[in-house]
């Protein structure tokens, strides 16, 4: 009834042809926001992470066995493909450390809380901030000479 | 007299399909009167409530504004004084030794919620805060008095669910989303005696009977009858209805009360609690109209006055919007800090429901069918009438469905809060006294036949009426004609669509043929109670040719001591399908009981 | 005053304009389905109708064995938490105008309680939960049937948790409750949070020991979903963030 | 009604009294992350950053780096703080998803053991490491072997 609200919304969803989506998930999708999304990246970066120091401490204790030994897995690494991988891994320690922060921050301090979201987005710049110094480099070191 | 023998159906008992269970109390309804009940009853009897929703679903929860209680915790004040505001606020039909109950108990009400954990607002000092509300007053109508404890505008919620909390402490036997659809009374010695309940069990469609030694009715209002209402979807009257197809009395049902401010259009509440706080009634022309009506309480005059003075506004053309059809209520001059404060719950529906931001715009209202003052009768103990003067033994009443008489013909802000728990809690002492010596009444046979006669018409139905349209030609008449005003002409009108609607009804068509959660076979039945309470409503209302409270008679707009200062008592007497309502339906008058305050002209 | 009556166009008093929405939800009849099963509805609606309203005209109008649970319409009585559009809401309080009604609206159950009948779940889990906080005042009797005293500020402390409706939306849309429905869930955290902030209440330390649990607050991982969800706009994260700290300080 | 989404009905009764872990538990996470992060950016800056990165890595790098009892101490706190932080992280990840019992004891224990052997192992290698094993090609190893 208040005339208000009706008719500006109305004259828009008017017009346009529905679009029949023929979709039908088989139960969505829960569409959480930039906090549900955070903490699955922060999973899977902390899994990938772990798996990763499982390895990395094998291949490092082959030090104690022969500096050959160690060498020969070592320069395995160093090919391009996992000079990539690398990147992905920097990558995801990066936001699980920052990220980790902010839950930190969300833990102990009210204000955080309160901001999670913008936190979030904090989380991301500084973590692009990190990449954009890191992948360069990264490049030049497996690319380069 | 073929009966299933008390010691025959220990608890659990299943036989042709319907459950037994026996309890010493049964609560029907889990609303703030029904727990109120059973954390009275549930310590000293064997206790179980049955309610169609879940217990903290209960339209109590709705309720904003406060409950009242001279604790003069703010400013000077006495429950004389109070007893007086609600014997005049009800335009004298108020039966005055339990108005003087009411408002002497309401100070131990409100200190055994806040005992329980309710948590009010609080004074500076720590006290629980007060603030105001209509119609009440100080030294008889000299000013408002802050009388009404609050938590915000969420009283309502605070009460359910503190209700619920000490519910849970006392672990109180829930029956949730249990139907009750029918009263089981045995004749015993010429007389009918009520044994137990008869239950649909939302969840399976299963039927339970509950065989008790005492029943509690506390199932709310019926505001679902009107179309613009601030009661809930399932506020369908049915324990007031169960009651009147026993063929026992109804009491004032002509009396409902109009709301004045709820949501144009929409119906939804904005508490009085917004006028207490200083929110003002303004017209299309920003004038505050109620300075003409009644000069000394203004926006604070009682519900009736105010819902009608608006009523009269829109009517002589000085409405707003395209049609001049609502009117507006303002809270801009308030800081939005108090608004905050005080009226958080509000503000946030008119901004979600109408857009409306009412820190800087006013927000339009009109009034909604609010509050049934009528129901089932009861003395003071809460225990129901069977006529003028005797009691249903075992049987007793409170809350919204009841009408003790405090209300009158019209109710008080924030004095049903006050109901709900003092005539609650007297219920469940009425109950756990009876039950101390009282025995089973014995089941007659096939205490689950009514029920089953119901819901095998209901569910057979593939006929070609749907629910929803029958009930909308009901609520759209009853608003047109049997609202603020009503004449002669309109309430006839409603009398013959609702004659014509239950022969339609015979005729429904139910989509839903399953037994699991069928809310379509409910809402089926919910309707046919409906249709009888609008029927006895407005034949109450027919008879009554006066203007009283919330009662107004275009043809007949004055008050009429002579010959209605009485309450009315309808009964059901034939085959309610007979055409004609005098067929089926009997008046009856029960006198107003009257201590100190001889009637008078209302002004205020 | 009276310039915002000005401020209101006389609209033209015409018809206020329909249009219609299509409405996909997600039944289930237990006596039929093996499966849940989507299924579309077109509705007339105005732009100021709720989802309620859509479903209620669905029920009313097109099919009656829609079945879902509702009560006061206005997102005060916690009956209609559904999953809309991805997202949990109470159908009373979510505005057609606020949904892209350009596609269709998704309408399902919440998630995580067992699902019964097309948009109901069980909710005693989400019940038996709540109630193994304690959720009452437990404090010794008073002198002489005073109220207890208690401050404005006092009171405030915990004022947000007290506005919790039960609705269950916070809890079903917990990550961390799909997994196996055995943490607490944010419901009843926050009704923890509201007696052991209570400065009346003596039994916090009873009710931190409870969620000091293996299924207790440990078990957030401060995805905030709850938070976005809550239709009363308590700040439960938060609220559970404070019962950790209590925990950890040992005191409220 | 075992439909969908459903979860487990709660079964056994929940747990009460005793040391409880979760807390240390949720405590640590925090802890140690705040550790790691100066402890791991120090470790891949050093590392993979400055210098020529990965390419320098090899015998020489990490034995020159392993007897700096500055950097063993280094690296062994991140060996212990990373690898419980990580099994506890999974732990709870194992909790939450791994609904048959059998299938999550398994996968606990599994963590458990070899969470202790990495521990032992890595442990082992930071505290007996000689940077100049006899016999070996001194062209792999740090400039200071030729010293000795
Ligand atoms: C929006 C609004 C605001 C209000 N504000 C105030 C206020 O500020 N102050 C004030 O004093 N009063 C107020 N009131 C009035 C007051 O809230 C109600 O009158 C009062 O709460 C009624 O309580 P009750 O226990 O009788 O019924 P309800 O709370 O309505 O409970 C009814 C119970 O009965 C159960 N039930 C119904 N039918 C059946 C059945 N067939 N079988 C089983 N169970 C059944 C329901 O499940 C429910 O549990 C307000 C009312 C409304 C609608
Ligand atoms: C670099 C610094 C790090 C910080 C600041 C950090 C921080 C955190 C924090 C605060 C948590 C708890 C999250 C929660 O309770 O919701 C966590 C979880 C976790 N971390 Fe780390 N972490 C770091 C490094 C690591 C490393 C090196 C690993 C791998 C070995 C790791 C693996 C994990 C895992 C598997 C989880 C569990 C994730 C979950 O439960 O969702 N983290 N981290
Ligand atoms: S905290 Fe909010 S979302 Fe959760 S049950 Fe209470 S009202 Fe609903
Ligand atoms: S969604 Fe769940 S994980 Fe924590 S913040 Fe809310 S309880
Ligand atoms: S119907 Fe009550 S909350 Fe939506």
């Amino acid at each position: 009834m208040p005339e208000k609200s009706a008719s500006n919304l109305v004259a828009e969803p008017q017009s346009p042809p529905k679009i029949r989506s023929p979709k039908r998930p088989a139960g969505t999708l829960y569409r959480g926001n930039e906090g549900m999304w955070s903490w699955v990246l922060h999973r899977i970066t902390g899994v990938s992470i772990y798996f990763f120091l499982l390895v990395h401490i094998l291949d490092t204790a082959l030090v104690r066995v022969s500096p050959d030994a160690y060498n020969i897995v070592i320069d395995s690494y160093k090919t391009p493909l996992m000079g990539l991988a690398e990147i992905g891994l920097v990558a995801a320690i990066g936001f699980h450390a920052i990220n980790g922060l902010r839950i930190i921050l969300i833990d102990f301090w009210a204000f955080g809380a309160k901001h999670q979201r913008t936190l979030f987005w904090v989380v991301i710049g500084i973590w692009l901030v990190l990449l954009a110094g890191f992948i360069p480099r990264q490049l030049m070191h497996v690319f380069g000479g | 007299m073929s009966t299933i023998n008390t010691g025959d159906i220990a608890d659990g008992t299943v036989i042709d399909g319907v459950h037994y269970h026996q309890f010493d109390i049964v609560i029907v309804g889990a609303g703030g009167a029904g727990m109120r009940a059973a954390i009275e009853a549930g310590p000293h009897a064997k206790t179980a409530v049955i309610s169609k929703l879940y217990p903290t679903r209960s339209h109590t929860g709705a309720a904003q504004g406060g409950m009242a209680a001279a604790l003069a915790n703010v400013e000077d004040d006495n429950w004389e004084w109070h007893t007086y505001d609600t014997v005049k606020g009800g335009d004298y039909l108020v039966d005055q030794d339990a108005a003087e109950i009411l408002a002497k108990e309401a100070i131990d009400a409100v200190i055994d919620l806040e005992n329980m954990g309710l948590p009010f607002n609080r004074t500076e000092d720590g006290k629980i805060d007060q603030r105001r509300f209509g119609g009440h007053t100080r030294e008889h109508g000299k000013a408002p008095v802050r009388r009404a404890c609050y938590a915000a505008d969420r009283t309502g919620h605070m009460i359910l669910q503190t209700l619920y909390q000490n519910c849970v402490k006392l672990g109180i036997n829930f029956f949730n989303e249990f139907y009750v659809l029918d009263l089981v009374m045995t004749e015993v010695d010429g007389v009918e005696e009520p044994s137990g309940v008869v239950a649909y069990e939302l969840a399976t469609g299963e039927l339970h009977v509950f065989q008790s030694k005492a029943i509690i009715f506390a199932t709310g209002g019926f505001g679902k009858i009107f179309k613009t209402t601030s009661n809930a979807h399932t506020l369908t009257g049915d324990g007031v209805g169960i009651i009147w197809r026993k063929g026992l009395p109804l009491e004032d049902m002509e009396f409902f009360q109009f709301h004045p401010t709820g949501l144009a259009g929409l119906g939804i509440l904005l508490s009085e609690a917004a006028r207490g706080e200083g929110a003002i009634l303004r017209n299309a022309e920003g004038e505050r109209f109620m300075e003409r009506y009644t000069p000394t309480l203004k926006d604070l005059a009682p519900r009736d006055i105010v819902a009608r003075s608006m009523a009269t506004e829109i009517r002589e053309g000085r409405g707003a919007g395209p049609d001049k059809d609502y009117l507006f209520l303002d809270i801009t001059h308030l800081e939005p800090a108090v608004i905050d404060e005080k009226l958080p719950d509000i503000t946030e529906f008119a901004r979600t429901y109408l857009g409306v931001e009412p820190y800087t715009e006013p927000v339009p209202v009109l009034p909604t069918a609010h509050y049934a003052m009528g129901g089932i009768p009861t003395n003071v103990e809460a225990e129901v009438l069977r006529n003028n003067t005797d009691v249903v033994k075992g049987l007793y009443a409170a809350g919204e469905c009841a009408c003790v008489s405090v209300h009158g013909s019209n109710r008080l802000g924030t004095n049903s809060l006050l109901d709900i728990n003092v005539f609650g809690k007297r219920a469940g002492k009425s109950a756990v006294e009876y039950v101390k010596t009282a025995e089973f009444v014995p089941l007659p046979k096939d205490p689950a036949g009514g029920v089953k006669r119901i819901l095998d018409m209901v569910r057979s139905g593939d006929g070609t009426e749907r629910i929803a349209v029958i009930r909308k030609e009901l609520q759209d008449s009853m608003d047109r004609n049997a609202q603020i005003f009503r004449t002669d002409e309109s309430l006839e009108e409603v009398t013959q669509l609702i004659q014509k609607l239950r022969a339609r009804y015979k005729n429904i068509q139910l989509h839903d043929k399953g037994k699991r959660f069928n809310t379509d076979l409910l809402e089926a039945v919910e309707l046919g109670f409906l249709l009888d309470l609008a029927e006895v409503l407005v034949y109450s209302a027919r008879s009554r040719k006066e203007s009283r409270g919330g009662h107004m008679r275009e043809d007949y707009p004055n008050r009429d001591d002579e010959n209605f200062l009485v309450h009315t008592m309808a009964y059901l007497t034939g085959d309610p399908e007979s055409e004609e309502a005098g067929d089926h339906i009997r008046l009856d008058w029960k006198p107003v009981v009257i201590t100190n305050y001889p009637p008078m002209e209302r002004k205020y | 005053m009276s310039t915002a009556v000005a401020d209101k166009k006389p609209a033209a008093a015409e018809e206020i304009p329909t249009f219609t929405a299509t409405l996909i939800i997600r039944r289930f009849d237990p006596d039929v389905d093996e499966e849940p099963r989507w299924e579309d509805f077109d509705v007339e609606l105005y732009a100021t109708d709720r989802v309620l309203d859509a479903l209620h005209k669905i029920k009313w109008e097109q099919d009656g064995s829609l079945t879902f649970r509702r009560s006061c319409a206005h997102g005060i009585c916690g009956s209609d938490a559904m999953r809309i559009n991805g997202r949990n809401r109470l159908a009373c309080k979510t505005l057609i105008k606020d949904l892209d009604i350009t596609k269709p609206i998704y309408v399902e159950a919440i998630k995580g309680l067992p699902l019964e009948k097309d948009l109901i779940v069980d909710m005693e889990p989400f019940f038996d939960s709540y109630k193994e906080i304690n959720p009452f005042l437990m404090a010794g009797a008073t002198k002489g049937g005073k109220e207890r005293k208690q401050s404005p500020v006092e009171r405030a402390r915990f004022d947000d948790t007290t506005k919790c409706i039960l609705c269950a939306a916070c809890t079903s849309s917990c990550p961390v409750f799909w997994t196996d429905g055995q943490y607490f869930g944010p419901a009843a955290i926050v009704n923890a949070h509201r007696f052991i902030f209570d400065s009346r209440d003596e039994g916090s330390q009873v009710r931190l020991d409870i969620l000091n649990d293996k299924e207790g607050v440990w078990r957030c991982r401060t995805t905030f979903n709850c938070t976005d969800a809550c239709p009363r706009g308590i700040q439960v994260t938060q609220a559970i963030a404070e019962v950790k700290q209590a925990i950890i300080k040992g005191k409220p | 009604m075992s439909l969908i989404e459903a979860p487990r009905t709660p079964t056994r009764g929940r747990r009460t009294g005793g040391i409880n872990w979760e807390k240390w538990g949720w405590i640590y996470m925090r802890a140690s992350g705040v550790v790691l992060v100066v402890l791991i950016f120090g470790h891949l800056l050093v590392n993979m950053f400055l210098g020529e990165g990965v390419k320098a890595i090899d015998f020489a790098f990490v034995g020159g780096k392993l007897s700096d009892p500055f950097w063993q101490v280094w690296d062994g706190l991140m060996l212990w703080l990373a690898l419980i932080h990580g099994a506890n992280g999974m732990r709870t990840i194992v909790n939450d998803y791994a609904t048959n019992p059998k299938v999550r004891t398994v996968l606990l224990a599994g963590i458990a053991v070899s969470t202790i052997i990495l521990i032992a192992l890595g442990t082992l290698v930071i505290t007996t490491f000689d940077p100049c094993p006899a016999g070996a090609d001194p062209a792999l190893l740090a400039s200071f072997c030729e010293a000795l």
